[in-house]
């Protein structure tokens, strides 16, 4: 099989493909990428996927492969960075300043805070750490409703079904069924990034071009019109 | 109480038309296999939706399609002995018998579990199930079933084939006693004509899904042309006769009769009784003379009054007993050699013996029987 | 075994909750479950097709999409959803019973066709003999057809409670996954593979739910015998 | 030929033990339902395998528990007609009836499909499914599949019991052929004596698991107290007679026999062919002197040898015709009026139209039958 | 009508390759799912608790349990996988052939159950009847027993086809969400669902696996009626 094979979190899927598209021509081809959550796309490489390159949502699973020694230390990158923001349904009237233990047990009320899966979604990791160091994590502990992923948590917002939820800007900024009430500081949290790195096992003559390829101000452009932020020195 | 129908239905290829009415206590339903019997009853019971026509049983309409009206099985309170048993699977004996029970009326209720049970000879199975008995013994069961749910209606689909001859006979005369006792009518389907001229008042003969006679018993049983020739054997003259006397002694009831008085084995039925007797034509012999030293007890005197071929090297003599008519099969060699013709004055004579189903239940239809 | 039952108390949780839930899934689904198998293996009626449809769409669609279709639907502000809690008070958002919805929904499809196989073997001429002792078409269905098709009603029973001790796509979209309400074993054991390292734990409480899972087909199978061999045919 | 059956085994409540050994053309299992007739023949089919005993067919061991041996059913190539028809309801008749033939080796195969069907009257039939036929066809197509498996031995239960009296007596003959032509060892359940008296070569009488009497059919149709009560009527003697010569003119044929020369309806069977003759107890009557002016042809002088109580008013005589002997059932006010003693010479007294199904077919026991 | 099968390269594929998996994946599960409906409602062996058990685990597990179990076993670092691929070229790693086999283990428990139900609901007397005219025992099943039970391949046949048009969680986890590979449908929807302005092309997708399915659904049921048919016992 000499596709370059691509293994990357979901939630990059409108960004990557677009930037997949922009690179064929400097790669020499169209890479053929698999989404899939992290932990899954970790543990096929594990299992002996043919993937060339991973693009993974949060460090731990890169960290995962990379105590395995199964990708290229050398060509490990911190490529993108995300913010996290506090979202109501659209129709909402709740208002608030995320600061140190501001009020938001009172805004959830009766209702549920929406987030990512605090042990097992990057998103709702960070969401936790967030709240920790807010000082409300222990009010509002109760009231999380922790989504299978990221996406699945923006939906019950935007159903109405949750009052609020912590969810990626990039998610946010492209759902209209949602409105941003704040985004947590950056100091919140531990850093969001998607690190990319090539495999162990890859010996696709492409990949390096495509990682060089993703790091090109072109791809950062593609990047950024989705909302990340991107992290490479060549921007 | 009155059976009516009046229907024709299409299975198939087999087109089934029958229209008959019987007031009879007893009907029974007699044809040949695959002539529509089972199809005929299974109307009637409400099993089987007829394209057209009209059912009436006991006054009340169950089948009208030209008024759209077809009254649900349930409803019917008509009982049915299937030919196949057709016993719930998961019920024990006991079970399936007092199924019918707790939709019966308490007051309608005629039939008693354990009288049943008796009769059938069914008290060791009433633990098992259905799947554990022998052929004849799910048949039993099932008889008992449909009894005990005490029907308007009985309805009776070849119920003894497979039973032997001491069950049927141990049966038999309480169908005859459920016929005579509780006025319930029975439509029985039967091949046998044995069966036939034993327990019904009336019979309807069907062929190829059409009614090809209707009638009571004993006229339908001196058309000997209706039988299948296998069966006409069986046929012969039905008389009307009432008890005269019990010879007690020799174990024999004295019946009189237009012909003359006529001994078969000891009845029940009490004197003065009416009692109808078959007598068989192949049971009876011609005597020119009055025979003696012969063990034959029953000599009367009659004058030949018709002679027709019958099948093989036999011929039908009816002898004109002072107006009672009977039906006797003896060779053509017998004829010639008698020189037996229309209006000779002869003797029939016919073995009490014949008779030996004879001494059964009270006030039944005696009949020389095999 | 120690190690194996060594939970943490949310753990304990996520069992109990996945026994109730799944037992609830499989009781409530049965009688509609009966309903459907019946239509469907002898009803003749226009829409037939659709209603079979309907009923094997939870096999057919991808989990998270059934899930989002119950939150669009059975949500706080979806119509059933709605309708439901204004006029009977029953709310499925967030709550057990919305997990025991979607797990009873998932199982659905295998517990009709498990009760409508039954249906179709039973043999017809027996319950038209009941209806000439005078059964009703009512009576019949609970005393012959009913008893008949026990073996197929136990199958889909143990269908449906294997179903919903395993499902979670559907779930955790439509109720999330909040412990002691809606997280059940599949939940909780989702949360252990998203972690690096949470094998171990993952690997635990899959035994759990294997071993409860087991008891309730070994009793379903101990039943369908015991009640198989009364009817014993040979 | 012979069929060696030794076994015991307990179903439930109910043990059978039964041991009996025939080399007979057609062995009839004779008893009352529930005596354990169906589940010896399922033991030889290999249905049942028994809890203990031995099984021979043909000189070939089928079952020795001891030896742990037991031959599976397909290997046996044992036809068997199962007293419920046991069609196959995804195959039309002419499949049903064709599956048997796969598996017999084309040198072995001796029944021809269409001579079958001709004879079971099932040609209108073949294209139907088995849900579609009438209970008696079901049957015939039952019959119709077993025997065109070309068997070496055939089992059948209760085969005839759902038929019309047309179809047995169609199908009677053909069983018959079967039994002379093919040499096809044939186990026949049955509780009609009519039917066993006509086919079998030997009897098993079954009562309650046990075998009661085992010989050839002659000797147990004279033992009246093995039959049930209600079949007696049907018993009585066996001669073995050879045609004499027929008598076209008169349809009869007479038959030579060691007690005189006997007329019955005309058979088929050729000037010298043997013939077994049943001579019912009930049709035969007692004359102390010839008679003359009868119409019954059969007069055969003798000397009394037995005189037994018989049921009810009845008494059973044994007539020794020159060395035959012929049973009459009398009352026994006849008994007393003629006085019959032993030593007595009579004339035994027999209607030719008593042997009313005796005009069947080539090489056949002839019977006086109803 | 023109929206919706107004498709991407890659998704056209994806619905060739879910119709092409799920047809194998019900194919090649019959003869197993056969034999074992046969072991389990006929058999009497020690075992046969644990052989049902494992038959049902599929149903049991959270779909990316059992993923996670053939990326164990049938990977190409798996015991199984690997024995495979050395000795019969037969590699299930990320290989449309692993999405055939994931759907395949997780239809599987339905498949058997229906076909089981139907061998279960077989009159033995009539297996009995074809002995005694001298067909060996596999001459019975095939002639006798496997026409009977057709009603009851067909629904699982079918269930099985459904499911796997359904089935996400083991699939992705084994073989990933490779386009041209191993994208099934289901896993093309949830990547929809993954992105923002995704819910249009997942509904697309969803709809065309419903319009799939239900013709493979109405198929089956003509199919099933006619083989009623045939049989028919009133
Ligand atoms: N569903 C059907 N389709 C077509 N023909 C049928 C169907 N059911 C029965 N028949 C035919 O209708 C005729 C009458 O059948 P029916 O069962 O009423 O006969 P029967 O008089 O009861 O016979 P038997 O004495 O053998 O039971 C038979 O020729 C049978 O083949
Ligand atoms: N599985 C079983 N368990 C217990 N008892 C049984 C079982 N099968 C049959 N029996 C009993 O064994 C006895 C013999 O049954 P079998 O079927 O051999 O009788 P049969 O002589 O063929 O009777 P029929 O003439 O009524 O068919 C019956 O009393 C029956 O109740
Ligand atoms: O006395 Mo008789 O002749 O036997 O009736
Ligand atoms: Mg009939
Ligand atoms: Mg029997």
């Amino acid at each position: 099989d000499d596709r370059l094979i691509v293994f990357a979190a979901a939630s990059m899927k409108n960004a990557l493909d677009a930037v997949n598209t922009a690179c064929e021509a400097d790669v020499g081809e169209a890479a053929t990428i698999s989404y899939a959550a992290s932990s899954a796309l970790a543990k096929q490489i594990e299992g002996g996927a043919p993937a060339d390159i991973f693009i993974s949502a949060d460090l731990d699973w890169m960290k995962y492969l990379s105590d395995k020694k199964l990708i290229k230390p050398d060509t490990e990158v911190k490529l993108l960075g995300n913010e996290i923001v506090l979202v109501a349904p659209k129709d909402s009237t709740a208002e608030t300043k995320i600061e140190k233990r501001f009020d938001l047990a009172r805004l959830i009320g009766e209702s549920r805070l929406a987030m990512g899966d605090s042990k097992a979604v990057p998103a709702g990791k960070y969401a936790k750490a967030a709240l920790e160091e807010l000082g409300v994590w222990s009010s509002v502990e109760g009231k999380v409703a922790q989504a299978e992923n990221v996406r699945a948590a923006l939906k019950l917002v935007s159903t109405g079904e949750a009052a609020l939820g912590i969810v990626y800007a990039t998610d946010a900024h492209a759902e209209p069924g949602v409105k941003v009430i704040g985004t947590f500081p950056e100091d919140s949290h531990p850093p969001i990034v998607y690190p990319v790195a090539q495999t162990a096992d890859s010996k696709d003559k492409d990949a390096p071009a495509f990682l060089k390829c993703l790091q090109s101000v072109k791809a950062g452009e593609l990047f950024k019109a989705q909302d990340f932020t991107v992290l490479t020195p060549s921007n | 109480m009155t059976v009516v129908v009046d229907i024709s239905h299409r299975l198939g290829d087999f087109e089934i038309d029958a229209r008959f009415e019987s007031a009879g206590r007893l009907t029974a339903l007699f044809g040949p296999s695959g002539s529509g019997k089972t199809t005929l009853i299974n109307m009637i019971a409400g099993l089987i939706r007829p394209d057209k026509g009209r059912i009436e049983a006991d006054g009340r309409v169950l089948v009208d399609t030209d008024a759209g009206l077809f009254v649900p099985k349930h409803k019917r309170r008509i009982g049915m002995v299937f030919q196949d048993a057709r016993l719930f699977p998961h019920m024990s004996v006991a079970s399936n018998l007092r199924y019918g029970r707790w939709f019966t009326p308490t007051v309608e209720r005629y039939a008693s579990m354990s009288a049943v049970v008796d009769l059938l000879g069914i008290g060791p199975l009433l633990d098992r199930r259905p799947a554990k008995l022998s052929g004849g013994e799910k048949q039993r069961v099932a008889i008992g079933r449909a009894l005990l749910a005490s029907p308007r209606l009985l309805l009776m689909d070849e119920p003894l084939a497979s039973l032997d001859e001491a069950r049927k006979a141990e049966i038999l005369p309480y169908i005859e006693r459920l016929r005579d006792e509780t006025k319930i009518p029975i439509v029985y389907v039967s091949h046998s004509i044995s069966e036939v001229v034993r327990l019904a008042s009336d019979v309807v003969v069907l062929a190829q899904g059409k009614v090809a006679a209707t009638g009571p018993t004993g006229t339908i049983m001196q058309r000997l042309d209706l039988l299948p020739t296998e069966e006409r054997g069986e046929g012969g003259a039905v008389l009307d006769t009432a008890v005269l006397r019990h010879d007690e002694a020799f174990g024999m009831t004295v019946l009189g009769s237009a012909a003359g008085d006529i001994r078969v084995p000891l009845l029940a039925t009490p004197a003065g009784a009416p009692v109808r007797l078959r007598i068989r034509a192949r049971d009876v012999m011609i005597a020119t003379e009055q025979p003696t030293g012969l063990s034959a007890l029953n000599i009367l005197p009659g004058t030949i009054v018709a002679i027709e071929p019958g099948e093989g090297p036999t011929v039908e003599i009816a002898v004109d007993c002072n107006g009672a008519t009977v039906l006797a099969r003896i060779t053509e060699q017998s004829r010639q050699t008698l020189n037996l013709g229309l209006g000779r004055n002869v003797y029939a004579v016919v073995k009490t013996v014949s008779f030996d189903r004879a001494n059964t239940s009270a006030g039944l239809p005696v009949e020389a029987d095999g | 075994m120690n190690w194996l039952l060594d939970l943490t108390p949310d753990e304990w949780n996520a069992v109990r909750l996945s026994i109730k839930v799944a037992t609830v899934a499989m009781i409530a689904s049965l009688p509609p479950g009966i309903l459907i198998a019946l239509v469907l293996a002898r009803g003749q009626f226009w829409g037939k097709t659709l209603l079979n449809g309907l009923v094997h769409l939870p096999l057919i669609l991808p989990p998270v999409v059934t899930g989002y279709l119950l939150l669009l639907s059975f949500g706080r502000r979806g119509p059933a959803g709605a309708f439901l809690a204004e006029h009977f008070g029953i709310v499925f958002s967030f709550r057990w019973t919305g997990a025991a919805l979607a797990c009873g929904v998932m199982g659905f499809p295998l517990m009709v066709r498990a009760i409508r196989l039954s249906i179709e073997a039973v043999d017809r001429r027996i319950e038209a003999a009941a209806g000439t002792l005078g059964a009703n078409p009512l009576w019949v269905f609970g005393t012959i057809t009913l008893p008949l098709i026990l073996p197929g009603l136990i199958a889909g029973a143990i269908l449906s409670f294997a179903k919903a001790m395993g499902e979670f796509g559907a779930t955790i979209t439509f109720v999330s996954n909040i412990p002691n309400e809606t997280q059940t074993l599949p939940s909780a054991i989702y949360t252990f593979t998203q972690v690096p390292g949470g094998d171990a734990g993952a690997l635990r409480l899959t035994l759990i739910s294997i071993v409860i899972s087991m008891a309730a087909l070994i009793a379903s199978e101990v039943l369908a015998r015991r009640v198989g061999k009364r009817m014993d045919i040979e």
